[in-house]
């Protein structure tokens, strides 16, 4: 087990580079699933409303 | 053969109607050389060192300008729309916009380069390798842009975005000719580099042509 | 004239994945007129471009003689003379003459439209019915047999108007075909032409 | 249906259904959990094993651990630039929706994993070069590439009609494929011609023993997966957003109530 690399003269680049990477993948793969979380939300939103609409007619 | 010629004739005749605006691309092309003497420096060694990339990036950023002219206008007009209903096959009509578009902007750049040499102090045997690689050079660049202006027909801002889609695919060029013009500086042989861009024309004039036909029928027939 | 003939079996078009209109099927023959009716938006125009040969319908497939297209726009180059342009049309579809004939055969066309006096001007500074009779011109340089006009009657005075109903009606005894998506069109100034009322889709396709 | 449709019939219906976008809303979201669950299961133990097992290197000391991000991303953007194009000469070709928008929502990822390869670089160039940038022949041609990638996307988002963008975008994707490697060597003549041979950026494979090798492999592996899980998330967002007008997204929940992801 060597980590004493972690308190050497070159953590701060291991470290930059590990959480820019870190950063870039989830942002990557989080969008999508907001968008379509949010996109889902107002389809439902959309079935609710007609559903009450119909209902209000018959 | 006769339908090409005449395309080829119309298309400078509307070119030639207002010869101003064909000159515009080499002011711009002389306004950025001789920037950069006043940017950088008179010295007759300095500018010597930089003169190949100088003329040749000022002879891209000018074949960026007026590419709208190449597809665009016909399409507002609704002309290109007609071009599907020629006899003529796609792949001829597309040809000879790209030969009159050469004519127009890529061989002016090559008439003028040795006079932006000589501004920039480039000896006389480096100068001929500049025009040559430039006389090589410039249906390249007239291939790529055109093709750049086939693919963004549709797009809203295509003036910037044609030069965002057409620089990256300039660098193999822009490597060859720049270090050509610097090899004979050294007076080194260049046959090797003035073969490749001539290899990339080869290239370029075969594969280019196809996919500005796809581009097209891409714009008008979906 | 080669034989006119045109047959699309069910043609459809998506546009924004909406689907424009639904399967369509048309068959027309030698002397043949159908104007196609429709409220804004029903897609007369995409229909003649499908049927043109310039848009690619969805599904179903087309097939018809050699055509003409004339559509909202003029498709004149504003830097060249109308005479000009009509010259380029000419060897654009197929006609390899030498300058005279070919300059004579648009002249003739010009007249026939009773704009010969414009065919020096530059297309550019016309007017829009000039523009509109410079490109309706373009129908009578080579025998085609099918015609597809968008609007061919919006920007004319009543003068062009009636010229042009005689030229539909003399190429279409004469064997032609000859689609027209019009709004003015009352039934009376066409009697012995069909009619095609293109609905309103907004449901979209599954 | 004719009353015994041959074979060509019935596998042109199974290739229709399967480029029905429905059909792939539904089944890209039971693999998408498998390919998540893959990709972590090789890529913990990979940075682990690269981070706190495998000893420093003798001639850089530890900053060489940044290879085992640099390296994966910078293939990953190769192979994804090269599916991109694949996937939009297969939707262009025979106009299937489903590769066409698998086309589009690759770019983003691709320019994500060039991104990372260009910072990692840097960041790896620091302290073996002394300089941020150095205008080394990969680093160089991956940033043009990054270019690339942005064209791509640019010219997918300035066309309103989604068909002609997806199919532009495809095209120009084909064409920087052609270009790639010309460019990649150009720059790698380029390099050589003015710098003479710099130390390269990296330990050659060769000479890695096999501690340090393996855990460069089981992200690159991992980084395979991120890739499939990913594009399928970003596909099925997109079909939604160009479907939801239509019947299938609304019937969907009626389908399955709980649905994953």
């Amino acid at each position: 087990m060597n980590i004493e690399w972690m308190h050497g003269q070159h953590a701060y680049y291991i470290f930059t580079a590990y959480a820019l990477t870190l950063a870039i993948v989830v942002y990557c793969a989080l969008m999508p699933v907001l968008r379509r979380r949010a996109l889902m939300q107002n389809l439902r939103l959309q079935q609710r409303s007609k559903t009450v609409a119909a209902r209000r007619h018959d | 053969m006769s339908l090409f010629i005449h395309l080829v004739r119309t298309d400078l005749q509307i070119a030639f109607r207002h010869a101003g605006e064909l000159l515009q691309p080499l002011w711009f092309m002389a306004l950025v050389v001789a920037l950069f003497p006043l940017g950088i420096s008179p010295e007759a060694a300095e500018l010597r060192q930089i003169a190949g990339g100088v003329v040749w990036i000022a002879a891209l950023l000018a074949s960026l300008l007026g590419l709208e002219a190449v597809f665009a206008h016909d399409e507002k007009t609704g002309r290109l729309e007609q071009w599907l209903l020629a006899d003529a096959s796609m792949l001829t009509l597309v040809a000879a916009r790209l030969l009159s578009r050469w004519l127009v902007s890529g061989l002016p750049i090559v008439l003028i380069s040795p006079l932006l040499a000589i501004w920039l102090q480039l000896q006389t045997d480096a100068l001929v390798v500049l025009s040559l690689s430039l006389l090589l050079g410039t249906p390249i660049m007239t291939l790529l842009c055109a093709l750049a202006a086939a693919l963004t027909l549709s797009s809203r801002q295509a003036a910037t975005l044609m030069s965002l889609l057409v620089a990256p695919l300039y660098v193999p060029l822009l490597i060859f000719a720049t270090s050509a013009v610097k090899e004979t500086q050294a007076g080194a042989n260049v046959d090797m580099q003035l073969l490749l861009i001539t290899a990339m024309l080869v290239l370029a004039v075969t594969l280019i042509p196809p996919a500005i036909t796809v581009a097209l029928n891409i714009h008008l027939r979906e | 004239m080669p034989a006119a003939y045109l047959n699309a079996s069910n043609i459809s078009y998506e546009r924004h994945y909406e689907s424009v209109f639904g399967a369509l099927t048309l068959t027309l023959q030698a002397q043949d007129m159908l104007v196609l009716s429709g409220a804004n938006g029903s897609g007369k125009t995409t229909l003649l471009k499908i049927l043109a040969g310039i848009l690619r319908p969805t599904s179903g497939h087309i097939k018809l003689s050699a055509c003409h297209y004339v559509g909202h726009q003029h498709a004149q180059q504003p830097q060249l003379t109308v005479l000009e342009n009509l010259l380029y049309y000419l060897r654009l579809q197929g006609a390899s003459l030498n300058r005279c004939a070919a300059e004579a055969i648009c002249l003739q066309a010009l007249a026939d439209f009773k704009v010969a006096e414009l065919a020096t001007r530059m297309a550019g500074n016309l007017s829009a019915g000039q523009l509109k009779r410079s490109a309706l011109a373009r129908l009578l340089l080579c025998a085609r047999p099918i015609w597809l006009l968008d609007e061919p009657f919006v920007n004319l005075d009543k003068h062009s108007i009636n010229l042009m109903l005689k030229l539909m009606r003399r190429h279409c005894a004469q064997g032609g075909i000859a689609i027209i998506a019009s709004h003015e069109l009352g039934l009376a100034d066409l009697p012995d032409s069909r009619h095609l009322r293109l609905p309103l889709r907004n449901q979209p396709s599954d | 249906m004719t009353e015994n449709p041959s074979i060509w019939q019935r596998c042109k219906v199974w290739f229709h259904r399967w480029g029905s976008p429905a059909w792939f809303y539904r089944t890209s979201g039971y693999i998408i959990p498998w390919l998540w669950g893959l990709c972590f299961i090789l890529a913990l133990p990979g940075l682990y094993l690269g981070l706190f097992v495998a000893p420093a290197d003798y001639l850089q000391g530890d900053s060489y651990r940044i290879i085992y991000i640099h390296v994966p991303s910078a293939w990953m953007s190769m192979m994804i630039f090269a599916l991109m194009a694949a996937f939009g000469l297969i939707g262009m070709v025979w106009r299937i929706r489903i590769a066409e928008t698998m086309a589009i929502c690759s770019a983003p990822i691709g320019a994500a994993f060039t991104l990372i390869a260009l910072l990692t670089g840097s960041l790896w160039g620091k302290p073996t070069w002394g300089t941020y940038w150095q205008w080394d022949a990969r680093m160089t041609s991956e940033l043009v590439l990054l270019f690339l990638y942005i064209g791509v996307m640019a010219l997918y988002q300035s066309i309103d009609e989604p068909r002609k963008a997806a199919r532009s975008a495809s095209l120009l994707a084909l064409v920087g494929l052609v270009n790639l490697p010309i460019i990649h060597y150009s720059v790698q003549w380029w390099n050589t011609l003015h710098q003479g041979s710099t130390i390269k950026l990296d330990i050659g494979e060769s000479s890695m023993d096999t501690s340090m090798l393996i855990p460069l492999l089981l992200v690159v592996a991992a980084s395979k997966f991120y890739y499939a899980a990913v594009l399928l998330s970003r596909s099925r967002g997109l079909l939604l957003q160009q479907d939801q007008h239509k019947r299938w997204p609304q019937e969907l929940w009626h389908a399955n109530k709980a649905d994953p992801t």
